[in-house]
């Protein structure tokens, strides 16, 4: 028994999409696109975004080994997407709001997020949280997606007040699936709201290959859905990262609704330091994609173009690890918060039938 | 001064803050051009206009995240919530959100909102339309959760909960939205969270309830007062955080206490208040402290609701159970 | 200061999409559109279908005309979007599975639902909801679009029991704007269950018109989002339906995947009786809709195409408002359930901690 | 036979039923080739193969919504989520549908679900992975909640779960995954379901406690019975239905009752068996029932959890305090 050979006709069609496509640089570093963007031979612009994504692998090294010795907690490594962080971050204005997934420490490192405060955090300490400079920006959030939905709820406020800031949204290729990321992008169409979504489609979420995880061909499309204008990048070519998110966030600075934007990339590592990958893909494959390092791409790039010296980068290696190092030092020599911090931030007035149980734990008993 | 209804008073309450304060704003399903399926916001789009009153697409959980967005920017969003059996998938964003903002960022964030929702039976509602699950929030650390009984009451809170720096849940029984009428000075007046108010003294027993309860319970005090029974009545008013000390002064007096809630028995907030009782008051107990509640079933259809919920004979059948408790 | 002109090149297009809409028939039920389905011209096919939107509408009259004399509880009325369920349900197998909203009458009656069922269940008694017949058909979802995982779920099961068998689940064009509307069509397509969503696209959602609903154009663009195959139709045009639903519901029981159908329509009546409808739409735009009812337009082409007499007709009004009639009287005569039904399917068994509430019941308290 | 752990038993459970009914599938993130993110399915993809073994998109609410759709098909879908913290999303597909699936239809439908997912703190878990709300879930009418807390209760109990014609959310305690093991005898039998399991017996006081915290109690009882204190120690395992007659038995034998949970305090599950104790057993009570819980802040990140969670030093105290209230 199969499907019938049916004949019915369409009238016609009524809407029509298309998913474009944005890559400067191949894995070698060679430009295959052009003309590049105006900023693209300056080293001004291009050396802080190197030296960010330098950072946040060292950064990444330094989280490592301490987790590894029983220092830190588990841990999420943005190893391979660094490029994303600081083209987004980059793209941004100090005012604007940074929502975060947990694995984009470049772009918080950028926007002012300190290495200390980023260990507190995956080091159990809720005052990782506390950022003494972007004071606006969001903590990372942890349940997948659910932060989608900030990104829109801070967007309004934006256009509601007239400022011209815009809320950027990070987050995963699996939190594609979640329905509150599908609600956000439709109501921050509808309200035609400055939020741009940057997703890092690094192929993976935990095991779960992208192909498990949608039949869509393109995360891109998703938007179609919400009426969002979309577009896919190359994540790990920081050239066409920086000038798709640029564009987009000042397209939703001024006025011209939501954007989202499918950075194609690779996740390296584990999923987190609990995860072990070797489980479900393939070490080939994992070392395939080590030639599309974006720090290898972008390095390439500033190297023929007489944007960087081996001397100037072995000096910034330096310095990074140096500025880790010093984090690290930092973040050991904190002392933990009190037993009876938990009671410090629960509400604005603690409520006076809080403090019995506040004062119970100094007693070490809470019944009541 | 004319009277006023509850949902009225909600609507007054919003009025008066929207225009006092222009970090308010609404937001919900059919909040805007219809004024909400009740009515509560009737007239604030012609006030305020669309931006600050906002109709949002159907996605309750989006309603509640925004509403977390809006308020670490300092605004004050009201979500509303056409029904609390729509409210479920707001638990993850006040749960993991909404309730911990400020702690999680030691008070660098917060978040400032209210979620309305009417709640429980009574009024011949379709399926799911029906329920009392204010149990289910009641139990978030960082959360309010705040009952109106009257149309003053109504209107007071509710500019406190909006008033209030953290996110307060606050449920609206359906009910009684234009059962009595009062009159409700419109002068911006808000009453106190986190207190009880004592509805009526009594020196016999005391019964504890909050939101359309009240009624049964104030009738059940009239009749019993027939038979020279004095019950004092207690609203809870704002469950959680839960003020215990209003509620053991008034156990300490009459040595009984009767606990009565529409919600389903086990878990209900009901639990908490009778084991507070239980415990801090054990030695002025005359009587186990009982609760005359929903049962734990599926809410039923409305030609059985009322065979459901605690009606006035229940409650008085049980005061005088305890009454005569020896 | 505006949006700099950005001049970013894409490097091309990567995916490509668009939806087709199908009418055959326009408001007069003049033929639009040919070849006409090949069972366009036969009596046998259209009269039942015709006699089921009849049916509805007669329904829908009588439950109307019961809550307003205060005995039904607050109900949805489908009026003007009777072909809908004629076409859908007419499409499936009766061992599929419908999953239907609260307004899709027609769709649950040719399934054999009763009248009588419908009238128990706005009436407020469980027993309307133990359909005698679709012994399988799920009940109808109060809770907005969260049926549509049930279905996904559904037809997961006939996808691993390697049955020929659809889930067909319908919905409202409020309900795109869920998120659980977006994981069960996503869920749906990553596992190629045989499931089919029907939109009923009535431009409402209580007082919520589409365009402040979402920014997409269409809502079968919604699909691309899953990347699942969607279409438009117009859902007055009884003839378009049927030939759209049939197709899709064939190809997701022969394993092609999940379908979205999306149909246009109008709701000519108030959201429920609990509404009122004039607060914010205006009259003329519905007196404009009327023109657009599925009934006269297919009534109009059955006459032309000499399938009908207006004989037949009136016998056919004349039938089915007598079962509506009947199916009235059935229903008040039903005495309701003892109040300790609340126990009876409870659980399978009734736990023992539960037969104390349960005697109390008869007992008027309940303290645990 | 060789001694496992709990999530092997858990592991053992899902093999056995997998294994003799064709109609139990498990479905939900990484539950496929990665055997689960704590490994409670590893080796289910191969024995079973894809269909019945099934990695989902990451969607809760999708996992709980699907298998109730599953469920009505006469499928037994076991759904793992993740961490406990992303269960909310599923209160509404739990609450609105699985739990009332088979009174809505009299009957017609039902939805024999198992949704499973770790909870509790004590593993220097991240932000929202240690949280403890077991008490959400309890308040559903028509719902069990199981917590198991040794590996012989977690494969009876999982069995018990799934054999089950109603759904069942299955909370397992994450710290005690791996802590201690048990020779658990591959049988298929099932534990029985909506009964307490007397662990320690005991004359003095009796303590009630679920999931990880058995361990502190214990260990809190074996401290105590040095002083020549009878702790009857009693492990709730099905706290919705909640089994009165075993804890109140106890109680009437003991006269003391302390409860422990890691949960928040205010409308904790552990506020249901206080209460009903409080009213069923005033009269034996010689002093009043104490909690020994988790505090009503939120879950603090893992450098204080060991703070927020009862020790059995605090256990200690607080059953110390209740001996001697006189
Ligand atoms: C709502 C929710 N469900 C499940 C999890 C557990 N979890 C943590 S990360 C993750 C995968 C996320 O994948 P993706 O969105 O692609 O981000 P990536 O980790 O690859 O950066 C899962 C399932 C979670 N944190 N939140
Ligand atoms: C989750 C949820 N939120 C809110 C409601 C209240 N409500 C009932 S119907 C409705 C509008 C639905 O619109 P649509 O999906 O277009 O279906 P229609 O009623 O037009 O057929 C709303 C908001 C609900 N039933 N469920
Ligand atoms: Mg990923
Ligand atoms: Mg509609």
């Amino acid at each position: 028994m199969h499907i019938k050979n049916y004949t019915h006709r369409h009238s016609g069609k009524v809407a029509q999409f298309e998913v474009r496509f944005t890559r400067y640089l191949d894995n070698k570093g060679n430009v295959v696109n052009t003309p590049l963007p105006s900023w693209a031979n300056k080293s001004d612009v291009l050396i802080p975004l190197y030296k960010n994504m330098i950072q946040t692998r060292k950064f990444d090294q330094a989280a490592l080994n301490l987790q590894r010795t029983g220092r830190l907690g588990t841990y999420a490594s943005p190893l391979g997407q660094e490029a994303i962080g600081a083209a987004v971050a980059s793209s941004m204005w100090a005012e604007d709001v940074l929502v975060p997934s947990y694995r984009e420490f470049g772009a918080q490192m950028w926007r002012g997020v300190t290495m200390t405060e980023l260990l507190l955090y995956w080091g159990g300490d809720e005052r990782g949280s506390d950022y003494q400079v972007p004071r606006e920006d969001f903590p990372v959030s942890i349940p997948v997606a659910s932060h989608c939905c900030h990104a829109t709820g801070v967007a309004y406020a934006f256009k509601l007040r007239k400022q011209k800031r815009v809320a950027v949204c990070c987050l995963g290729d699996g939190a594609t699936s979640k329905g509150d990321f599908y609600e956000s992008l439709n109501a921050a169409a509808a309200w035609h709201v400055p939020a741009v979504f940057i997703i890092s489609n690094n192929q993976w979420a935990i095991s779960i290959p992208l192909n498990k995880q949608t039949s869509a061909q393109t995360l891109a499309q998703k938007a179609i859905a919400a009426g969002v204008v979309n577009e896919q990048v190359d994540g790990n070519d920081l050239i066409a990262l920086r000038a798709v998110t640029e564009r987009a966030i000042d397209e939703a600075r001024f006025g011209e609704g939501p954007r989202l934007i499918e950075a194609l990339t690779y996740r390296l590592g584990d999923h987190t330091t609990a995860d072990d990958a070797s489980r479900y893909r393939s070490q080939a494959e994992v070392e395939e994609q080590r030639s599309n390092d974006p720090i290898l791409r972008l390095r390439s790039y500033l190297l023929n173009a007489g944007l960087l010296t081996e001397a100037d980068e072995s000096e910034l290696n330096q310095e990074c690890e140096r500025n880790a190092a010093a984090a690290v030092e930092q973040y050991l020599a904190t002392p933990p918060q009190t037993a009876r911090s938990m009671f410090d931030y629960l509400y604005a007035h603690l409520p006076d039938s809080l403090r019995r149980q506040r004062d119970a734990l100094a007693g070490q008993q809470c019944d009541g | 001064m004319a009277e006023i209804t509850l949902v009225e008073a909600v609507n007054q309450a919003l009025t008066w803050e929207m225009s006092h304060n222009e970090n308010v704003l609404v937001l919900g399903e059919d909040v805007g051009v219809d004024g909400g399926v009740f009515r509560a916001t009737v007239g604030l789009l012609e006030k305020f206009g669309d931006e600050r009153v906002l109709d949002s697409p159907l996605s309750e959980t989006l309603i509640s995240g925004a509403s977390v967005g809006m308020a670490t920017q300092g605004l004050i969003p009201i979500a509303e919530i056409q029904f609390m059996g729509f409210a479920y998938s707001t638990i993850d964003q006040i749960l993991n959100h909404a309730a911990r903002m400020r702690n999680r960022t030691r008070g660098r964030l917060s978040c400032p909102m209210v979620l309305r929702a009417p709640f429980g039976g009574g009024i011949r509602a379709p399926e799911h339309h029906s329920e009392s699950t204010e149990a289910l929030f009641a139990h978030i650390p960082g959360l309010r959760v705040v009952i109106p009984s009257s149309p003053i009451r109504a209107y007071g809170l509710l500019l406190a909960a909006i008033r209030d720096p953290d996110p307060v849940v606050f449920l609206e029984p359906k009910r009684i939205y234009r059962l009595a009428k009062q009159e409700v000075p419109n002068n911006g007046d808000a009453l106190p969270l986190d207190v009880c108010f004592v509805l009526r003294p009594g020196n016999d027993i005391s019964v504890v309830t909050w939101g359309a309860m009240t009624h049964e319970v104030m009738a059940a005090a009239e009749r019993l007062a027939d038979q020279d029974v004095s019950v004092e009545v207690i609203d809870v008013a704002t469950i959680k955080p839960l003020d215990m000390k209003t509620i053991l002064e008034s156990v300490e007096k009459t040595g009984r206490c009767v606990i009565v809630h529409e919600a389903a028995l086990s878990g209900g907030w009901g639990a908490e208040v009778a084991a507070q009782v239980a415990e801090h008051g054990l030695l002025d107990l005359l009587a186990p402290v009982r609760r005359v509640t929903g049962y734990d079933t599926v809410m039923p259809l409305y030609r059985l609701e009322d065979e459901y919920m605690p009606s006035t004979d229940r409650i008085v059948n049980v005061i005088n159970e305890v009454l005569e408790f020896a």
